[in-house]
């Protein structure tokens, strides 16, 4: 084990798959020989040459158009958006292109294709470096969306969706790139390298898509997350006497149900927990899939705790993100309910 | 709003001619047969901007080839190609037929810009790959592509090798480098440079074709294609397909007031030209020097086609509501089929008696094939793709949740 | 009271709107001389001229973004996609620009644009002329979503989204276009000229947004649906003999919670019923708010019947497209739970 | 893959020079100042093509402003630019500054770029509109928006016009023609064509400005604004700002092997010109050359500004991993404000006294405003929007799921 940033594991996933594969090939905005503005690929065009990873003009219709022709003839792109805020040029892309090309050549063609992106707010980004797509990307069929939220899944999902034969979408909280943070924006990080799960395997190894992770076990209410909530919804727990169970998705689709039931049948209540926007947000799904599971297990309603239906504004940001402080009162309210 | 000044207003440009007018192609500057060079494919892009503004041409108005872009083609050669050309036309009169009867829930066909896609196929390798849009079935027709394949697809029978997923006439076929038809406009175009920029990465030595309608060049993908292939030096032809209309929209208003569509490739230093695409030899030769240029490492040339879609839109189009109905036979630059006839009559290997045998044999062909594929099933009768196969191919396996969806369905 | 089909009402409301206010100017695709490729707009360019309805190049970024420019200038554009699914290359000035222009610049620019797209499917159009993407536009911040189902709405909606001071979408069922359609693909269609509901008031008049309409009452199901799945509502609650209430909610978002939670605590049982893939879609957030607002008088757990999680198929259309059949099975299984 | 043919390979352009190289701009053709003829406004495009190759330019070395394009500004005009030149660098500096001591979140300056939006924004009139990118805090400063204004939303505090929604620099003033800064690339371009055309449906006579920076010019907006301002004959001047710099990206990679950006326009029939962005005069001169084209109803004009990004892309950005340290002072285009101090100090209507109070006034004035500003508040401290604000606005009227999460969060 080797203590990694979540930048530096997911830099190291690059150059493991980058190593074992001649058809991996990365590219994006200030990707190549600057690294990345995030410096996620800091290193790879000065150890594997300019025609495995370079720079792109600034179009992201242009970065994934040419990622779903490479995917196509072969090889194994990953791809850099500089922020998922600058995904929407790449939609059409991703929508009606790398999410159907298997399916409507039926098999004849594929797009074994990686696209990551910074993902999340919390950094006084504002509303263009702060978004969480995810719900957009779950309601593609075809399309498999990822986010991790630690260094040891971020290397390991990577690796996994390097390999996988289809396109996946990595939402990478850019909040936690450095550290993890609990939702108390006002008391400093602890830095990866001083953590306990900074801890990353060397060399190659995956973390399989589609499956979720238990961080806390628990037997009073189920709390649904991923990404930078996972540590504001471990900060709730630790501080608000509810015993929560509390499960990391890392694979938003597909999504590990049987993981979420276990636990909902066992707690009787859940929260879920997530930056995005409320309305059409990720947690309405995981709501329904909850009560389509679980309906006579609830002990009460399920709830959501999320960003509010605004866009991401810049100074009232810790007023739109969720905090541990809401966490705990709507744990609270289930407890009560 | 100051008074001095002169009022501003909204200039929208408008087709010469609509439903009662006059056709009038006379401002429409033809240059003559043989009149444009053919330089090296290493010329200096800067020394051929002229070409963006003019035709290439072979055929003159007498059936002779003449000029630099003649003479690479045999008679047995042109003669095939006049094959590709009639079983193009042919195949799509008699789909149109079946769409009307009910067999199928759409069709596009060529008529008119049989040429285009026929004589650019034969300019390629077997291993090349193109990007079509909807309307170069030709590229399939000109490399052999079994016609009872695109029938069962546009049947969605039980034997469509899409499985019934996909729109009638959306073809895809690896083997016959094909790439699988979007319906999305442009989105190939962009998908042609990645491809041929994966190509230059592996150190490969295949190129890729990308191709796009005179209206979709609007679309963002024609931008990003012409950024990526400049920038990369990608070994990729780029064709564009002018057929004056795109629907009910004359190309004026993708093109502007002014220029060519070719032009637009001037401002990445791409080579552009503008080919007569009713003439199949001079498709076929500038299709030649622009692969060889890909082949070679020199990189991408934006080509395009000047011709006529002679036909509705698609299966649901009825044009005469937006053009004269005499727009087709004013259209300066002729029919492919009847010039390479023609120029093959000049040449004396061909009658009008093989002619008549040639069509004859062709429709024989597809009427063929056609009971063929009618005998399995067309859209609503006989032999369907199951509805199982609706839920797969979403990813290459099948997630649990989509199990559970396919076993609700009862499949 | 006229009878119209759908396509004549939203005509009569371009001319009504155009005729009222010199503001309104009417693009897209095919949308001039032609008057548009379902016939929406014919006439309106012999009647008011090139400047205020005309062609487009093809590019739904630039309609969307000139619409946008247009709109901040203080005209009222109202633009045509030419099908819901070419909208993506537009997402990025809907999502980024149009929705948020009033909230980033606090009300210094505003944009009242309206965005109108023939939507879902059941025309044998396949994967690019059948989708129904109404989950994206509902997650987005700053934009209101509608979805009529018949002349009289379609019309009045669309008039009151012309007025309105915010961008709108409005998703037109194409499958309405011509007549009602009741699931059944093989029975012949009522067109709107023989049908109850094409009746459509001369002249101006406004349905307003965030008001939803109650269809049939009953007793026993709520049934939450829009769009051509209306009449897909209507059909199995006619041959099942479950009692139910079915909600047209016309405008998603604002969605018009009151009558729904009304009608639920009600019923205590609820169906959502949707074209739209299951996953992430619009039925979700239903589900949500159902289940936020009315956990305690649920007697059954809630059902979605929605297409399913694949691209939108060619020849299984009417596999895909939920049936009578599948209604009629949901609200049997809610009756036996 | 064949054996004949060698393998193909993928071209990755690369600066000349990065970290550790000796910077060399002797590939960088400088027409002399003068050197560049000045058509008429209604110039047919056709003819002018060789403006998008050349630069226009109007300060020699010397500092004299020489030729065609010079001597429409009065020494007291020149003296105001002056003026706001030097104000947007104060300003920049002690923005920089207050970002690094926390004051504010991000900041992005304009060092070496002053001209451009300077100049340009004397060129047009009062209620013109602007659709400016994050680096043309010119347009403001040059229209005597209040610095206080500017550095309250910097700030985020409670009198930020934008309310503490938007990020720092992203200006938002419909008085002052200057369109709300959107933070996503591109998207502005054309949406300034859009305005243009309404301004034209409405029979005004107001025009619009696009602004764009030359990594933006990939994309699809940019294609989408030339392909509608050229349809439409908009009114509107479209505006490249190449500073030869995209974050870490050198220009290269957006331009393709060859050509300029403005040869963009060439394929769209719009007249295209290039102009020495860090030369005051040039700037102005060839604003008004292509305002006046825009508002006597002659249709775009693509301008690209060759300048220089002589600092970081923003105050998050450190370019000496990526670019050379020499690059700005060998960047052969010289210091705007050096070359217009110059040429006063040449015309003899200024000194070095006379520039070096000029200075401290800023100065003064700047630290005034800074003050006041920062007395209400900064981010995170003092008087800060209220968490209200964040859900208002969403909508013209607050729609009751918002009210809801309003009273949730407790406002
Ligand atoms: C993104 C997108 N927008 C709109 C359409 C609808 N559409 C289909 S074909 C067509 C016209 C295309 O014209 P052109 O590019 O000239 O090609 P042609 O049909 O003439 O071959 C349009 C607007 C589409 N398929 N995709
Ligand atoms: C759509 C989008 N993609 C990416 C970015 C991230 N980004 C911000 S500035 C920038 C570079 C822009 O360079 P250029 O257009 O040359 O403008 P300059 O900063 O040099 O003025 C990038 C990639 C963005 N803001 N929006
Ligand atoms: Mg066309
Ligand atoms: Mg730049």
């Amino acid at each position: 084990m080797t203590q990694m940033t979540m930048i530096e594991a997911i830099r190291d996933a690059h150059d493991v798959a980058m190593a074992r594969d001649e058809r991996v090939v990365v590219f994006g905005e200030d990707v190549g020989y600057f690294g990345g503005v995030f410096r996620c690929t800091a290193g790879l065009q000065a150890k594997y040459g300019r025609t495995r990873c370079f720079d792109t003009p600034i179009s992201e219709l242009g970065i994934v158009g040419a990622g779903v022709g490479m995917a196509s003839y072969g090889l194994r792109p990953v791809i850099e958006i500089q922020f998922a805020d600058y995904v929407y040029p790449a939609i059409d892309q991703i929508v009606s292109e790398a999410a159907r090309l298997r399916y409507r050549s039926a098999g004849d063609f594929t797009c074994p294709l990686v696209i990551r992106m910074p993902t999340g707010g919390g950094i006084f980004g504002g509303q263009t470096h702060s978004q969480s797509p995810e719900a957009y990307f779950t309601h593609v069929a075809g399309l498999k969306t990822v986010m991790p939220s630690n260094p040891q899944d971020a290397k390991g999902l990577l690796l996994a969706a390097i390999e996988d034969p289809d396109p996946v979408i990595i939402l990478e909280p850019k909040r936690l790139y450095n550290g993890p943070f609990d939702g108390h924006h006002d008391k400093p990080i602890v830095p990866w390298k001083k953590h306990p799960q900074g801890d990353v395997d060397p060399g190659y190894y995956t973390v399989p898509l589609g499956k979720a992770a238990i961080r806390r076990t628990g037997s009073e209410v189920t709390i649904l997350s991923y990404g930078t909530m996972m540590y504001v919804a471990e900060a709730a727990a630790a501080e608000c006497g509810v015993d929560a169970e509390i499960i990391d998705l890392r694979t938003l689709l597909p999504l590990d149900l049987d993981t979420i039931v276990e636990s909902v049948k066992k707690t009787g209540r859940c929260l879920i927990l997530h930056e995005a926007t409320k309305t059409s947000g990720y947690g309405a799904e995981l709501m329904a899939q909850v009560q389509e599971a679980c309906f006579y297990h609830l002990e009460s309603q399920i709830i959501r705790v999320t960003g509010w239906d605004t866009p991401y504004p810049h100074a009232q940001e810790w007023d739109y993100f969720p905090s541990p402080a809401r966490v705990i009162a709507a744990l609270h309210q289930l407890m009560e309910d | 709003m100051s008074d001095d000044v002169a009022p501003l207003y909204l200039n929208v440009p408008e087709p010469g001619c609509r439903p009662g007018d006059e056709p009038d192609f006379s401002d429409f500057v033809i240059p003559k047969a043989g009149a444009v060079d053919r330089p090296a494919v290493d010329v200096n892009p800067d020394e051929i901007r002229d070409m963006a503004f003019s035709i290439i041409r072979v055929l003159n108005a007498e059936g002779e080839a003449v000029g630099p872009w003649s003479g690479e083609l045999s008679a047995d050669e042109l003669i095939e190609g006049l094959r590709h050309m009639v079983t193009l036309r042919t195949f799509d009169a008699r789909m149109m037929i079946a769409q009307r009867q009910g067999k199928t829930s759409f069709y596009i066909q060529h008529l008119g810009e049989e040429a285009v896609s026929c004589a650019f196929r034969k300019a390629l390798l077997d291993d090349d790959m193109n990007f079509p849009t909807y309307r170069q079935a030709g590229l399939l027709i000109a490399g052999d592509y079994p016609l009872i394949d695109m029938m069962n697809q546009i049947y969605s029978n039980s034997q469509d090798p899409l499985h019934g997923r996909q729109l009638p006439i959306m073809y895809s076929s690896k083997e016959h480098g094909f790439f699988s038809i979007s319906g999305n406009l442009g989105t190939q175009f962009m998908q042609s440079v990645g491809w041929a920029m994966a190509s230059a990465i592996s150190g490969d030595t295949r190129i890729a074709t990308g191709w796009i309608g005179d209206g979709s060049t609007a679309e963002s993908d024609f931008h990003a294609a012409l950024v990526f292939a400049s920038t990369y030096t990608a070994p990729v032809v780029l064709n564009i397909v002018n057929n004056q209309w795109a629907i009910s929209t004359f190309q004026g208003i993708a093109r502007g007031g002014v220029g060519t569509f070719a032009a637009r490739g001037h401002g990445f230093g791409i080579p552009s030209v503008r080919v007569d695409g009713n003439d199949y030899l001079a498709v076929h030769s500038v299709a030649r020097w622009a692969s060889e240029r890909a082949r070679s490492g020199l990189g991408p040339t934006l080509i395009e086609h000047v011709t006529y879609r002679a036909g509705g839109h698609s299966s649901s189009d009825d044009p005469s509501a937006y053009r004269s109905k005499e727009e087709g036979a004013a259209w300066p630059l002729g029919d492919p089929i009847e010039r390479l006839k023609q120029h093959l009559i000049v040449l004396g290997v061909w009658s009008d008696q093989q002619h008549a045998d040639l069509e004859q044999e062709v429709l024989d062909k597809i009427v063929k094939a056609q009971k063929e594929s009618e005998a399995i099933g067309t859209l609503g009768a006989g032999a369907m793709p199951s509805p199982r196969d609706m839920f797969e191919g979403v990813y290459e396996e099948m997630p649990p949740h989509l199990v559970k969806q396919r076993q609700e369905a009862g499949y």
